[in-house]
């Protein structure tokens, strides 16, 4: 398992590409909020690389992630539930149309 | 899996090292697809002839003797059924589904200590890792109901999911009383715990107050997740047919059949681990002799569980989905956070009578009062106009 | 003389209490009179019982006892400006004067204008008049003496005019306001002058840095090459001219009889008309510096010759007139003449002791009049009385002894301080002893002339107009409260001439036997008794027998008479020349105002408006619509770019998120 | 051991770009799943097994249902016959800002010593006793927060949907 940390670092970068591709180019809401989602998980899962490569000895490098979890999990709650109340607004959850706050 | 691979790689010392480790790996998961489909199988056949019982009339008895090549005579007639795939279904989701619902069935048995080092994979966080798993069979649900784009399906695959989250958070929380009482999470050190004392027996969680109320909130959660008897709203025949696997016919409805029923067997497993001191019981230890006593008391146990599981089946009624929904989230959740903090009692009053009496008040009083303010509104007297 | 210290510090509790008085009667309800008169009564009581406390207490003193106090008034910077109080013989005297007299005209004004209904109006101006003239005569900085000066002033105007519903009153006392005002702009230039010169307007301080002790600075060159002193002096004169009605400003008394009698008393004949010789008196060494008895300074001689002038023009007049109270008003311009020119002449004491005898028994006259036109139901024509003696024996008598004292008859108070004026006049020009003395003479003539008008023969009074039907009264004596005072006053008109010699010694002049005083005695003596015998010739032997006689004097003089009847026409001739000089300088400065102001000011909108418009066209259209606009357009334009990035898309705002990590990266990368 | 690291890579990559370009959202999600187990294989890959589990029960367990849930609310129940145009107006753009964060981040991880570093291996061992005591000792304020921040988020969401339901009655 002589994995260098680069791999992991790239592996999460291309994640979080991806993620942000999704969010960018998807007309539909869900799928934003999954790109979102893809993004957070890259994140956490640099966190737990470096936890893993460089300060392995400190057991409670790992509460970062899990702090980071939780707060994308509360994060994505709300967000659901704002894409549900725009829906009962718009009809649809296409992100296009949302230009209400048009400057 | 460390002593399997030790046996084997004393026994076979000239194999190269990858190879004797993949073999380790192997076998237990051998060991595990063969022993539980096989009661899976036998459980079919002993619940309908349980069930027969109850309703005073024989089970199946024309396939073999009393009935005990039944489950192969169904099996075979499964495979032979057509497999319909209803045209607007969504293909891929409908075939995946039935294949999802089985994995957490398995999964759980991987922690599940059979006996004394006899553990598939002996992980530190081994109780977490079972629930984690469980959770997963919610999306298996919920593709089977809506990859068959049939409202009944999806109904069905939404109460069902509804039901298998509510409950899952209770049965979590009575598990952590558990880790908090062994204080480890790995199954293995948990079910150590419970042995010594007087014939293995005493040391039981289940002998403890809050070791009681776990073991009754792991019986309901077991029950809720796999929906079966008061719980089985998903496919209650009268009102959704078949629930989220109407549309399934043929080897997948095997399949979820199968599913269910391992995840079943695997909450009582669960159970039997936790709250039932594992495969301890008067004459198991380490050792080859040991094991296999202790190995025979983990099955029995296993066998109690899913009798009890079959005779709650014939016996009690269905209940009402906002009752269901109620009794989870109003008192099953409230008395195990309650458990926990008997557990937190349980272990920083040390004289042991005293631990005794304070936590069985303690629980005591929050059950009465938990029952008292969810009892529903007494009904009046009825009168009748034409008497 | 700590003790007079203390006097000197309660001395401003003499004009405050009436001063008070008349605050609270100003207050009160017309109905209120029985109120105010009391009220009026009782202050002036006690400020004439301070006064007279004041006064036996300087008595005592042989050097001439000068206690000052003063209180500053205001700072302003460094400089802080006092005020003050002084207490010497000559305010002593003066304040126990006015309040005596003053007291007893107010007991006879109760009677005269008991059935008045402006009752407490009136006696509200009495009690402000004796605030302001004793403030006058108390005070030691000559800006609080001027204001005195102005509410003597005002007060005057405000009593002469008390029945402003008659025209010619309203006409009377803007006439005296307004002369009397023109003396007071001298007054207030001489106060200036000496503000500048001396830097002060304290006369005098305990430090010795008043304006009086410092007299000796002020003899550099001043105006017309006199001294500083001497103009000052002359300025001050000017303001004494007018209130104490001297030649040029004397027109406004016989017009000021338009007012109640007691007024007249009180203000034409004991107070306010003795303010001017008063302030004089008191800014004395003023008029004095620079010069001696020998080649005496022109103040001096100003003075002089206008006092002997308006006492020998005046009682020319009074020789012609019919009204009593006319007659006694031309008198006292005399006798002021008389008491200026002693001044004049360097008698500070003789002048002042005339000034005080003057008071009592032209007061005594005057009430006595006013008696005389109570009693004939305010007849005030000589012609139409005669024969009172019958009726009103106290008044005769009092009237009687009055006259005498005037005249100069040798037991009563007149003959010694006019004899002591006549006096000094000698010693200083023979030409002003002569006038001075025809004077006399005359005065002693036409006193006569009013008594036995008045006195003697029968009633004209009922015989000349029955066609009115009224006149069938019997003039009849005055109560109680109207013969008292003047009954009171006559005894002073008696006795006060003997304490002239202790009198002079009181205000610290040495006694030095002058020259010729047995001549100028017995000439006195002589002519007072011409005059007398004179007046019984013409008018006692037979006197008028009907109201409508001629004059007996008239068929004597024939034109004289008529032109001193009519006042030498000096009104006429200050209507003909001053009046309308001035109405000319007022049509002259509208019409410049017309034609010259508004036409500038015309000229100057004009332009105004033309350059306005130029600025218009230029600036506004040319720059500020053009190029400011343009800019603004630019602005907004921008602006839309800048809002269409904002249109609303979640998504946008995340690409420009994503674009500036991008950017920051390239960054970093080029910057390693 | 390094294989299981690429299959386990792929099958995350995989999950990702399906999960982002599918055009049945219900198979989307089924991508996003597959994207969390991925991710949880490699926790348990990199010894951190309580973050895996931890993951797959939040995730796999709740976060995924709940995006179900949020479809099945969202969206006609059929959810094939969607608009046919499922990529946003300047996708271009998405796509083109995404690929170049992508080749910057690599560039820079490339140029990182810090890229180098093998793992620890067995050294790195994190027990959940340690964590749990770290979790209430000297961690125990963000502990809190975070109860806060969920019960927080909870409710919110509660409020936000229920609405609709109150109106339907």
């Amino acid at each position: 398992m002589n994995i260098p940390l680069g791999h992991y670092l790239i592996l999460a970068a291309i994640l979080f590409a991806i993620g942000l591709a999704g969010a960018l180019t998807r007309k539909n809401a869900i799928i934003v909020l999954m790109g979102i989602e893809v993004m957070f998980n890259s994140a956490i899962l640099n966190l737990v690389a470096f936890w893993q490569y460089k300060y392995f000895a400190v057991p409670t490098a790992q509460l970062f992630a899990i702090f980071a979890i939780a707060v994308a999990a509360a994060e994505s709650a709300v967000g659901l539930a704002l894409v549900i109340a725009v829906y009962r607004h718009y009809k649809s959850v296409d992100v296009d149309e949302m230009k209400e706050l048009k400057g | 899996m460390e002593t399997i691979y030790q046996i084997l790689h004393t026994t076979f010392a000239n194999v190269p090292a990858w190879a004797v480790q993949i073999a380790a790996f192997l076998i237990p998961i051998a060991f595990i697809f063969g022993v539980y489909p096989a009661i899976f199988a036998l459980t079919t056949l002993v619940e309908r002839k349980a069930l027969g019982r109850i309703q005073n009339r024989y089970g199946p008895n024309r396939v073999g003797i009393f009935g005990i090549l039944q489950p192969l005579a169904d099996g075979l007639k499964i495979l032979l059924k057509e497999d319909i795939v209803p045209r607007v279904a969504d293909k891929f989701t409908h075939f995946l589904a039935p294949v999802l619902i089985v994995i957490p069935g398995l999964l759980v048995y991987l922690v599940v200590p059979v006996a004394p080092g006899m553990v598939a994979v002996d992980l530190k966080i081994g109780v977490l890792f079972a629930l984690a798993v469980g959770t997963m069979s919610v999306i298996a649900l919920f593709m089977a109901g809506w990859a068959s784009r049939n409202k009944f399906s999806v109904l069905g695959a939404v109460r069902a999911v509804a039901q298998v989250v509510s409950y899952e958070v209770p049965t979590v929380m009575a598990g952590v009383a558990v880790i908090m009482a062994a204080g480890t999470l790995s199954t293995l050190t948990i079910v150590q715990r419970q042995g010594g004392g007087l014939l293995n027996i005493s040391n039981w969680y289940v002998f403890r107050p809050w070791g009681l109320v776990g073991f009754a909130l792991f019986i309901i959660g077991g029950l809720a997740e796999s929906a079966r008897c008061p719980f089985d709203l998903p496919e209650a025949e009268s009102e959704l047919i078949g629930g989220y696997h109407t549309e399934y016919s043929g080897f997948k409805f095997a399949l979820f059949q199968m599913g269910e029923y391992l995840a079943g067997m695997a909450m009582a497993g669960v159970t039997v681990t936790l709250f039932l001191g594992g495969y301890m019981g008067p004459g198991s230890g380490p050792g080859l002799a040991g094991g296999l006593i202790s190995m025979l008391w983990f099955f029995v146990k296993l066998a109690g569980m899913i009798g009890l599981n079959i005779w709650i089946r014939g016996t009690w009624p269905r209940l009402r989905v906002d009752q269901l929904m109620g009794f989870a989230w109003k008192v099953l959740l409230p008395l195990a956070l309650v458990n926990i903090v008997a557990v937190g009692f349980w272990h920083f009053l040390t004289p042991r009578p005293l631990a005794w009496i304070i936590t069985t008040g303690w629980l005591v009083i929050w059950f009465l009062v938990l029952t008292k303010c969810n009892a529903s509104a007494k009904l009046e007297k009825r009168e009748y106009r034409y008497v | 003389m700590d003790h007079l210290q203390n006097l000197a510090r309660q001395q401003w509790l003499i004009p405050v209490i009436p001063l008070a008085a008349a605050a609270i009667q100003s207050l009160l309800p017309r109905s209120a009179k029985k109120l105010s008169a009391g009220l009026c009564l009782i202050a002036m009581g006690i400020s004439c019982l301070f006064a007279l406390r004041a006064f036996f207490a300087t008595l005592g003193h042989t050097d001439a006892p000068q206690a000052v106090w003063n209180f500053t008034w205001f700072e302003y910077g460094t400089v802080s400006f006092k005020l003050g109080f002084i207490l010497d013989p000559l305010t002593a005297a003066m304040a126990a004067m006015v309040t005596f007299v003053g007291f007893w005209i107010f007991v006879n004004a109760t009677g005269y204008m008991h059935d008045d209904e402006n009752f407490t109006r009136f006696f509200c101006f009495l009690s402000l008049f004796a605030a302001a003239m004793l403030g006058l005569v108390i005070s030691n900085n000559i800006l609080l003496l001027f204001m005195c000066w102005e509410l003597v002033g005002l007060c005057s105007y405000l009593l002469i005019g008390f029945w402003f519903q008659k025209p010619s009153a309203a006409a009377a006392c803007k006439k005296a306001f307004i002369t009397t005002r023109i003396g007071d702009v001298g007054f207030f230039l001489g106060i200036l002058m000496l503000f500048w010169k001396t830097g002060t307007l304290n006369l005098y301080t305990a430090e010795g840095t008043g304006a009086l002790q410092r007299v000796g600075e002020l003899l550099g060159p001043g105006w017309f090459g006199w001294s500083v002193a001497t103009t000052i002096a002359v300025l001050l004169f000017i303001g004494a001219m007018g209130k104490s009605a001297q030649f040029p400003l004397h027109v406004w008394l016989p017009d000021a009889m338009e007012g109640p009698t007691p007024v007249s008393a009180l203000i034409h004949a004991a107070t306010m008309v003795a303010a001017g010789v008063f302030m004089v008196g008191r800014m004395f060494p003023l008029f004095i510096a620079g010069g001696s008895l020998e080649h005496p300074t022109f103040a001096m001689d100003m003075v002089l010759y206008i006092g002997a002038f308006t006492a020998l023009f005046s009682a020319t007049i009074a020789v012609a007139q019919f009204d009593i109270k006319r007659v006694l008003a031309y008198s006292t311009c005399s006798q002021l003449g008389f008491m200026v020119m002693a001044l004049g002449a360097g008698g500070l004491v003789p002048g002042q002791f005339h000034l005080l005898t003057h008071a009592f028994f032209k007061a005594l006259l005057f009430l006595g009049s006013g008696c005389v036109i109570i009693g004939t139901h305010h007849e005030q024509d000589m012609r139409k009385m005669g024969g009172l003696r019958k009726y009103m024996p106290i008044t005769f008598v009092c009237y009687l002894i009055g006259m005498l004292a005037l005249a100069g008859v040798p037991p009563f108070a007149g003959f010694f301080s006019k004899d002591e004026v006549l006096l000094v006049t000698f010693q200083r020009s023979k030409l002003a002893w002569g006038m001075a003395t025809f004077a006399a003479f005359l005065t002693g003539f036409y006193m006569t002339r009013q008594m036995f008008m008045v006195f003697a023969g029968k009633w004209r009074g009922g015989d000349h107009n029955e066609v009115h039907g009224h006149g069938g009264h019997e003039p009849h004596e005055v109560p109680w409260n109207m013969w008292l005072p003047i009954a009171v006053l006559s005894l002073f008109a008696v006795g006060l001439g003997f304490f002239g010699g202790k009198y002079a010694h009181y205000l610290g002049a040495e006694e030095e036997e002058l020259s010729g005083k047995a001549l100028v005695m017995g000439l006195s003596i002589a002519v007072g008794a011409l005059g007398i015998f004179l007046g019984w010739v013409l008018y006692g032997r037979k006197p008028l027998a009907h109201a409508n006689d001629p004059d007996p004097l008239e068929d004597k003089l024939g034109g004289l008479f008529t032109c001193l009847n009519r006042k030498w026409y000096v009104d006429e001739f200050y209507e003909a020349t001053i009046i309308r000089a001035t109405t000319a300088c007022g049509t002259l400065f509208r019409v410049i105002d017309k034609r010259l102001v508004d036409g500038i000011l015309h000229s100057i909108v004009w332009i105004v408006r033309g350059i306005s418009q130029v600025c218009r066209w230029v600036g506004d259209e040319f720059f500020i619509n053009g190029g400011f606009d343009a800019g603004c357009q630019t602005v907004r334009g921008s602006g839309w770019l800048m809002s269409k990035l904002q249109n609303g898309r979640v998504q946008n705002y995340f690409r420009v998120l994503g674009l500036g990590t991008i950017i920051l990266l390239v960054v970093y990368f080029l910057k390693s | 051991m390094n294989l299981a690291f690429w299959i386990i890579s792929a099958v995350t990559v995989l999950g990702a770009l399906l999960a982002v370009s599918l055009r049945n959202l219900v198979h989307c999600v089924l991508a996003l799943i597959l994207f969390f187990i991925g991710i949880a294989a490699h926790y348990f890959l990199l010894r951190a097994d309580f973050l895996g589990t931890v993951q797959i029960l939040i995730y796999v367990g709740a976060v995924a249902v709940l995006i179900l849930f949020a479809i099945m609310l969202t969206h006609n129940v059929t959810g094939t016959d969607g608009p046919r145009e499922i990529l946003g107006v300047k996708w271009w753009s998405g796509a083109v800002i995404a690929a170049a964060l992508a080749i910057l981040l690599k560039k820079a991880i490339l140029s990182d010593p810090l890229a180098m570093v093998l793992p620890a291996g067995d050294k790195a061992q994190s027990s959940v006793a340690e964590i749990g005591r770290a979790l209430v000792a000297n961690w125990v304020v963000p502990l809190e927060a975070i109860a806060i921040l969920l019960t927080a988020a909870l409710i919110g969401a509660v409020v936000i949907a229920l609405e609709e339901i109150q109106k339907s009655r």
